[in-house]
């Protein structure tokens, strides 16, 4: 472990959620890179997961030197040593960052730091404001048939995330709508529970033309596939918004699933020192606030809601769902070991074939 | 006698099929002067030059760019050198496991791209290689090589055996005859095979992203960009631009190649 | 005087296929060699031999006098002429004659001079610009010579040189080769499978079979007394009788020889022998009738045999019975096998 | 004659090269393995070696949690490939890749055939080069095309509106197991693009099968009484089929191996390919990946050993 | 007796290519009829003509009688022998020959039992399970001849079936071709560029030269009695003599052909014409020797005749001056073209 941090090596390498590391290219107001390799002389290179799998699974090729993992990731990449323990110490800003994020489980272990929290946010409702003249109030619009108010059936017209962790979504929804399955988180699922949520998701696929996997394909095929309603990030409600497409957010009553991430350190980081000063540099600049209107999420330091870092508002982060901390169900790896007792639970290994499974038609 | 004879449900059948060939090519021609950018409306609403420019001034095509040249380059360079010895005895000598031979240079075309992708990405990180340059180059020769055995197979077995006993009858050696028969003879099938070599690295996008580390040529930057793209019709205009420059090859290579019995580019 | 070319025991075999198996040759300086033979029978493995394009598996050659084992085709004084030419097609008609003198290390005028009189001599002067893709089929055979021919060989190989090309050209190249060969001396080795060609363009021939030579001689020995009844058969043209045909002709009981324009029919009566017309073939020039001879014949030989009538000379019909006269010297006993 | 007068001596062949040669005339063993040496180091050990450390992988598994890959061998990575999902996606594979052969052959054949036996001159090299140039140009352009025609919002669906027989597409896409809701997100769609893509890498082929038959064939079969129909049952299918089946070397095996086509059109179904490819690049499941490749490496392998008995091989 | 074919005025134009110009011919039925031409003079297309495989631009084809315009092939008694055979190779050595009687709906069992007749005919019995490629150039050409007869035809054509034969093959396949008509009784169309081959397998010949017919008559008549100098030419061995030539031979002074066989050498003392051995060719039977008649030649024609030497007779060496003597009847005048 590092105790100070020295001259840049000049590059760091980081596997980052698409539209998390921003150069301007995009939209040229939302750069919170080159002011960075200006100021370090580390020249940043992203390459974008579109799934806490493939982040994984990039980690453990090796060559990256920092990892917006997610709840469901972070875990994992400490479990199999891909990640090294950060000294706080070397982060002047750590003590901006969101208390409640502070000693967050899923990059804390045994009172260990893992990794700096970056943003976090809902996995919200996207509808078609023109389909739904009013904001859809139950996830029932993705998950059951019905018919819309342009008089035509939801079926083929909604996506669902094409992702295994989207089996929570499932079981998120049977535990406002099956109370009886007794699901406490929907992370945790007995045989039972997780089967249920297994058979509400046939159900879905029924519903479903293509599942979502990236989210600029996603963005794609509202404007030219006819997706009217699905689950989603705020990010490509934003992108679609911007394009004047009428789409809006909602999260249900049930409720929503989430992501915290983190930027974490790799083992064997070939560019420690420029890795550190990304981490401070993720804290203490436009990043956090501009970050959060690009991206629709919450910052990890409140602060950059209302300091003019950059162009956040306290208005925009409690928007974004800053209130909704305690709502919100944030990714974590399924494991067997749960709150149900010792192997009671289903484990992500089976999330995984299961998903492919239902999403194949079985 | 024969051309006026066809039926014509057999032209209308050929030409249609010619057609559903052509058209979905064109099309991406057609939206690349389209002045939307981001919805696929048909027909297009206008048309403008202006995604030219604005693909011009895109630093990350022309890094894509360069580096599928180079890498086309180098592994056509060595598919040539590696077809052509191969070529050279399967085709000139008799030899116990000849037939094994030929059939391992067709395995990496036979075997789907994936596979060759896979192993050889496996291979790098069980011998702990890293991604570069050459691990691009090392995938897309192995796969480069059977199109320049192709084309010089075809032409050693056309200059028949006779004229290299010929040179040395005539006086000269096997270092002589090389330079002086062999080389001049085989020019024109190599430059062919060279060419669609050249071409085959150039498009090839499945080996590609198994080979290549955090570097993108320009197919991997499309395949990119059809996914998550920043500015559409930019992508079509690249799209048009490098059907148009594969084709060069091709067409060299036909015309090289024409009136042998082995037309190149027939296997790609 | 040492012979050209000369073979003491010489095999080339390819596994268990014995394409030359035991051959003694001697062929004289200035000969026009041919070697006859039927497809397989092991002439163009000899002539590669020779040329140096494979190997013996055992016994020696020598060229001139001169062991050649172990060297390779560009050291030896010898040219060949292929069957398909082998012309250069990347280089011009000039270039392709003038090849052995560049590798050879012979100045550019001189070389360039030289052949284009190897050209004229060919009677192909201006041809030089050509390609050979743009030549006839004689016109490449007069390249391929000149190309062999200027690099002034001790011994000129040619692998059946005018098997492609069609049957009136093939007369007039005859003429010209035999010419030719009168006209430049050197040793000529001549590879075909067409008895006509050997016969009419050679000194002597060495008729082969399944690897080995039956026989050498000129073509009159060759065609008039041949040692084998293979030779008979396949110099051809000749009746080959059975031993017991041949007593009935008068001769010793052996197999034989005896050639249809030897014979003359007359009539039946008083003939010593007689037989039925079978088959009539016209020839032009002459008639060849086939005479079955019935009866007197033995039962496990032929009992026809081919008689040639003249042209102008009556031709009796299919069915009439013949009888038939001939010289007691035509007969030709040979060695059995 | 001058030329030929004095037959010399050859002037003796010295130095390195003279010598070297010497040495390959008497040893072509030498020569052959000067030749062949290169060649098979890259593709017998580099290549092979590569299909080998793949196959290995398969025996390796990994940990569920970390995604760590455990090297110690086993076969319970095959006992996950045996797992209902898995071999839902293998039969779906090889049914789509079946099923694009097919419909290559079909639209194919009517090309080949034309090009091969009736063009002449200008319109042979048309369609020549109107099959090479398709095949040759980018293959994600073709795919991007494909997109944007099947599109809901795309160029078919414009069609058959304009024509007003979108009633017509939505009866075909109301069909369960081939439709969905728009072309695009079809198994249908996918289908399509398949056979577009593939359909140079069958024609050329049996063009090249079918320029093989010389007219006698057919006119000799004529003359024995055969109708045209009649001829081409019993004379020119039976002398195509070695092209056919070179065809569908490469329509099969390019179907089992592809992941970027079911990927952009279709129902987010895995096939083969798309389940390679994510689970060694998205799951980090190298050992399933592996077994997962040896599926395809196994089928091809012996539609080789079948193509190779039917004289397929040469038309590769 | 209606003819088997017969052309009036037919004429088979490519674009300016007159391959078949204005033909009229008749073919009687049983007869075996060659067509003899050069490369090019129209002898395939008049058969693909018969065949229906080409249809005619001007004129009109008969088949016993009934005009075939617009018939396709496989509605026509006819059955074709090609130059390359056009066995299927798909199929083997039975079902080649069964093809025909699969097409014509013939019971399994029966087409089976009647092909392998036919292959006993052909002396191929038990070869029927063999694949074309496994077969001689001589079997093929059997396997061919009995797929077209299997079915029966009334007309046999053959497109130069033996073009592709080896001289002893062809020499054997022509008496088998020959006795097999007799057998079968039907007409045979045949196509030759071999003089020889035509004069000893038809009944008549119908000699071609750029889609014309110049002669139609029996092997004898086209070969002692040409009407043109170009049959005359063409069906070969013939000296063709200048007018001024011929009036030196004692006949009118019109172009007039002269056999080589009819001409016999005797001493220069005494001869009406005498000349000087330039050139001889062995040809085994007999030898042919080019005479030089020197000054009194005509500048325009060739001054040079041939004259066969009979086997067994001296053969003067070249350079010697011999005469010649010849039998008045044997010179022949003929049509100035
Ligand atoms: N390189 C070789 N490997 C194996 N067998 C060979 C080789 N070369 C020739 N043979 C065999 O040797 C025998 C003699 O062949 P060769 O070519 O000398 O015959 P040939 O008399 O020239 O016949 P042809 O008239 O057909 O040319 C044949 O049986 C042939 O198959
Ligand atoms: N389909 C065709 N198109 C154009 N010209 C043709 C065609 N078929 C034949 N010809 C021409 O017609 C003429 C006669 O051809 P044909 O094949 O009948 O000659 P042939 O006497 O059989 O000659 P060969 O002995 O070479 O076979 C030739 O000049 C030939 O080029
Ligand atoms: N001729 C063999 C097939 C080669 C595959 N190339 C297709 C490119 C798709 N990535
Ligand atoms: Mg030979
Ligand atoms: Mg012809």
């Amino acid at each position: 472990q590092m105790t100070e941090v020295g001259d840049g090596e000049g590059a760091v390498s980081i596997v980052a959620w698409p539209g998390y590391i921003e150069r301007g290219e995009t939209d040229p107001a939302y750069d919170w890179v080159t002011g960075f390799e200006q100021a370090t002389g580390c020249m940043v290179d992203v390459k974008t997961a579109n799934t806490s799998d493939e982040m994984v699974a990039l980690m453990n090729e090796g060559g990256f030197d920092l990892v917006t993992a997610s709840g469901d990731a972070s875990l994992r990449l400490v479990a199999g040593q891909r990640v090294q323990a950060i000294d706080t110490d070397l982060i002047p800003s750590w003590s901006k960052v969101d208390d409640r994020l502070k000693d967050a489980p899923w990059h804390t272990v045994d009172g260990v730091h893992y990794g700096v929290p970056y943003q976090w946010g809902p996995n919200v409702l996207m509808y078609r404001t023109d389909v739904f003249p009013e904001a859809p109030t139950s996830w029932n619009v993705v998950f059951e048939e019905q018919t819309l108010s342009d008089g035509q059936s939801n079926k083929g017209r909604v996506q669902a995330y094409d992702g295994p962790i989207y089996i929570a979504d499932a079981a998120q929804y049977l535990m406002a709508h099956k109370p009886e399955l007794g699901i406490t988180s929907p992370y945790e699922l007995n045989e039972d529970q997780y089967k249920a949520a297994l058979d509400l998701l046939r159900a879905q696929r029924e519903l479903v033309g293509r599942y979502w996997h990236d989210a600029m394909i996603q963005v794609d095929d509202v404007q030219n596939e006819g997706v009217v309603a699905s689950s989603s990030w705020p990010f490509q409600v934003n992108l679609l918004k911007a394009d004047g497409a009428p789409v809006a957010s909602t999260i249900p009553e049930e409720g929503a699933t989430g992501w915290a991430d983190t930027l974490m350190m790799a083992a064997d980081a070939e560019h420690p020192n420029c890795a550190y000063r990304f981490m401070e540099h993720s804290l203490s600049s436009n990043l956090q606030s501009d970050l959060s209107v690009w991206f629709g999420s919450v910052p990890a330091v409140p602060a950059a809601c209302s300091d003019g870092s950059g162009q956040q508002t306290q208005e925009g982060c409690d928007a974004n769902g800053f209130q909704d901390f305690d709502r919100i169900r944030f990714w974590t790896t399924p494991t067997a070991d749960c709150s149900q007792g010792e192997g009671a639970c289903v484990p992500y290994y089976r999330w995984v074939s299961d998903y492919i499974g239902v999403i194949g038609g079985r | 006698m024969r051309p006026d004879r066809a039926p014509w449900w057999l032209k209308a059948m050929a030409g249609g099929g010619l057609l559903f060939l052509h058209l979905p090519i064109l099309l991406i021609f057609v939206y690349a002067f389209s002045s939307e950018a981001k919805t696929f409306v048909w027909p297009p609403p206008g048309f403008t030059l202006q995604w030219f420019g604005r693909a011009w001034a895109r630093p990350d095509i022309w890094e894509a760019l360069s580096l599928s040249l180079r890498v086309a380059l180098i592994a056509t360079l060595v598919a040539l050198v590696l077809g052509t010895l191969c070529a050279a005895a399967v085709a000139r000598t008799r030899f116990f496991g000849r037939e094994a031979v030929s059939l391992l240079v067709v395995l990496p075309i036979a075997l789907p791209g994936i596979i060759t992708g896979i192993s050889l990405r496996s291979a790098f990180s069980l011998a702990d290689i890293p991604f570069s340059f050459w691990t691009i180059v090392l995938g897309h020769a192995t796969f480069c090589i059977v199109v320049v055995y192709n084309n010089a197979v075809a032409r050693f077995r056309r200059v028949s055996g006779n004229l290299i006993e010929a040179s040395m009858d005539l006086g000269a050696t096997y270092g002589q005859t090389l330079r002086h028969v062999i080389l001049p003879n085989i020019a024109t099938a190599l430059l062919a095979g060279g060419m669609l070599a050249f071409a085959l690295s150039f498009d090839e996008v499945i080996v590609t992203t198994f080979t290549a580390g955090q570097q993108a040529t320009l197919p991997i930057w499309m395949l990119e960009e059809l996914v998550r793209p920043r500015e559409r019709p930019v992508t079509n205009v690249v799209a048009m631009v490098v059907v148009l420059v594969t084709l060069l090859p091709i067409l060299g290579a036909y015309y090289l190649t024409r009136g042998t019995e082995t037309v190149a580019g027939s296997g790609k | 005087m040492t012979a050209a070319v000369s073979f003491r025991g010489v095999s080339r075999h390819f596994g268990t296929v014995k394409a030359v198996d035991g051959v003694d040759l001697d062929i004289a300086e200035g000969e026009f060699f041919a070697m006859l033979g039927p497809s397989g029978s092991g002439k163009t493995t000899c002539l590669r031999l020779i040329a140096g394009f494979e190997t013996p598996t055992a016994g020696r050659i020598e060229l001139f006098g001169e062991d050649v084992s172990g060297r390779p085709p560009y050291r030896r004084a010898v040219n060949t002429v292929f069957q398909d030419y082998a012309l250069f097609p990347h280089l011009n008609v000039l270039d392709n004659v003038a090849y052995g003198l560049m590798i050879a290390g012979v100045p550019k005028a001189e070389r360039r001079r030289r052949a284009e009189e190897a050209l004229s001599m060919m009677a192909l002067p201006g041809y030089g610009g050509r390609k050979p893709s743009e030549l006839s089929g004689g016109q490449r055979q007069r390249v391929a010579l000149a190309r062999a021919l200027v690099n002034r060989p001790r011994v000129l190989l040619l692998d059946e040189p005018l098997g492609a090309l069609d049957l009136k050209l093939r007369e007039q190249m005859q003429d010209e080769l035999k010419t030719l060969q009168r006209k430049v001396g050197i040793t000529f080795v001549f590879v075909t499978h067409d008895q006509g060609e050997a016969l009419s363009m050679a000194d002597r021939v060495a008729v082969f079979n399944e690897g080995r030579i039956q026989q050498v001689g000129s073509p009159e020995e060759v065609y008039a007394r041949p040692r084998t009844r293979f030779v008979a058969d396949f110099v051809g043209g000749s009746n080959v009788l059975h031993p017991g045909v041949a007593a009935l002709f008068g001769g010793r009981p052996a197999w034989a020889s005896l050639r249809p324009e030897a014979l003359r029919l007359g009539p039946p009566e008083g003939a010593r022998i007689t037989g039925v017309v079978t088959a009539a073939r016209y020839l032009g020039a002459a008639t060849r009738l086939v005479v079955d001879l019935g009866a007197g014949a033995p039962p496990d030989g032929r009992s026809d045999v081919a008689v040639l009538v003249p042209g102008g000379h009556p031709v009796p019909a299919p069915g009439t019975r013949v009888g038939l006269a001939w010289d007691a010297e035509a007969l030709h006993p040979m060695a059995t096998e | 004659m001058s030329v030929l007068a004095d037959s010399g001596p050859r002037p003796a062949r010295e130095g390195v090269g003279g010598r070297l040669s010497d040495l390959l005339w008497r040893r072509p063993g030498v020569l052959l393995a000067l030749l062949l040496v290169p060649p098979l180091l890259w593709l017998g050990v580099v290549y092979l070696g590569s299909l080998f450390a793949l196959l290995l992988q398969s025996f390796f598994s990994i940990d569920e949690f970390s995604g760590v890959i455990d090297r110690t061998p086993t076969l319970k990575t095959y006992g996950e490939l045996l797992r209902p999902a898995n071999l839902d996606i293998i039969w779906r594979t090889v049914l789509m890749a079946a099923a694009v052969t097919v419909a290559s052959v079909a639209v194919a054949f009517p090309i080949a055939y034309y090009a091969a036996r009736h063009a002449r001159g200008r319109w042979k090299a048309l369609f020549y080069l109107g099959v090479m140039l398709p095949l040759w140009s980018s293959y994600l352009v073709k795919v991007y095309a494909w997109k944007l025609i099947l599109a809901k919002e795309g160029i078919v669906g414009w069609g058959f509106d304009s024509l007003g027989l979108g009633r017509v597409l939505e009866a075909f896409l109301a069909v369960p197991g081939i439709g969905g809701n728009s072309l695009s997100v079809s198994p249908t769609g996918t289908f399509i693009v398949f056979v577009y893509v593939w359909l140079p890498f069958m024609i050329l082929p049996i063009q090249a099968a079918l320029e093989r038959v010389p007219d006698s064939l057919v006119e000799a079969s004529g003359d024995l009484g055969a109708t045209p129909g009649q001829t081409f049952r019993h004379v020119i299918w039976p002398l195509a089929l070695p092209g056919v089946v070179a065809g569908s070397i490469f329509t099969f095996s390019l179907t089992l191996g592809d992941y970027i086509i079911p990927q952009i059109i279709g129902t987010s179904a895995r096939f083969i390919g798309l389940a390679v490819y994510q689970y060694q690049g998205t799951a980090g499941n190298v050992p399933l990946a592996a077994a997962f490749a040896v599926v395809p490496i196994v089928i091809m392998g012996s539609y080789l050993a079948v193509a190779k008995r039917l004289g397929a091989f040469d038309a590769l």
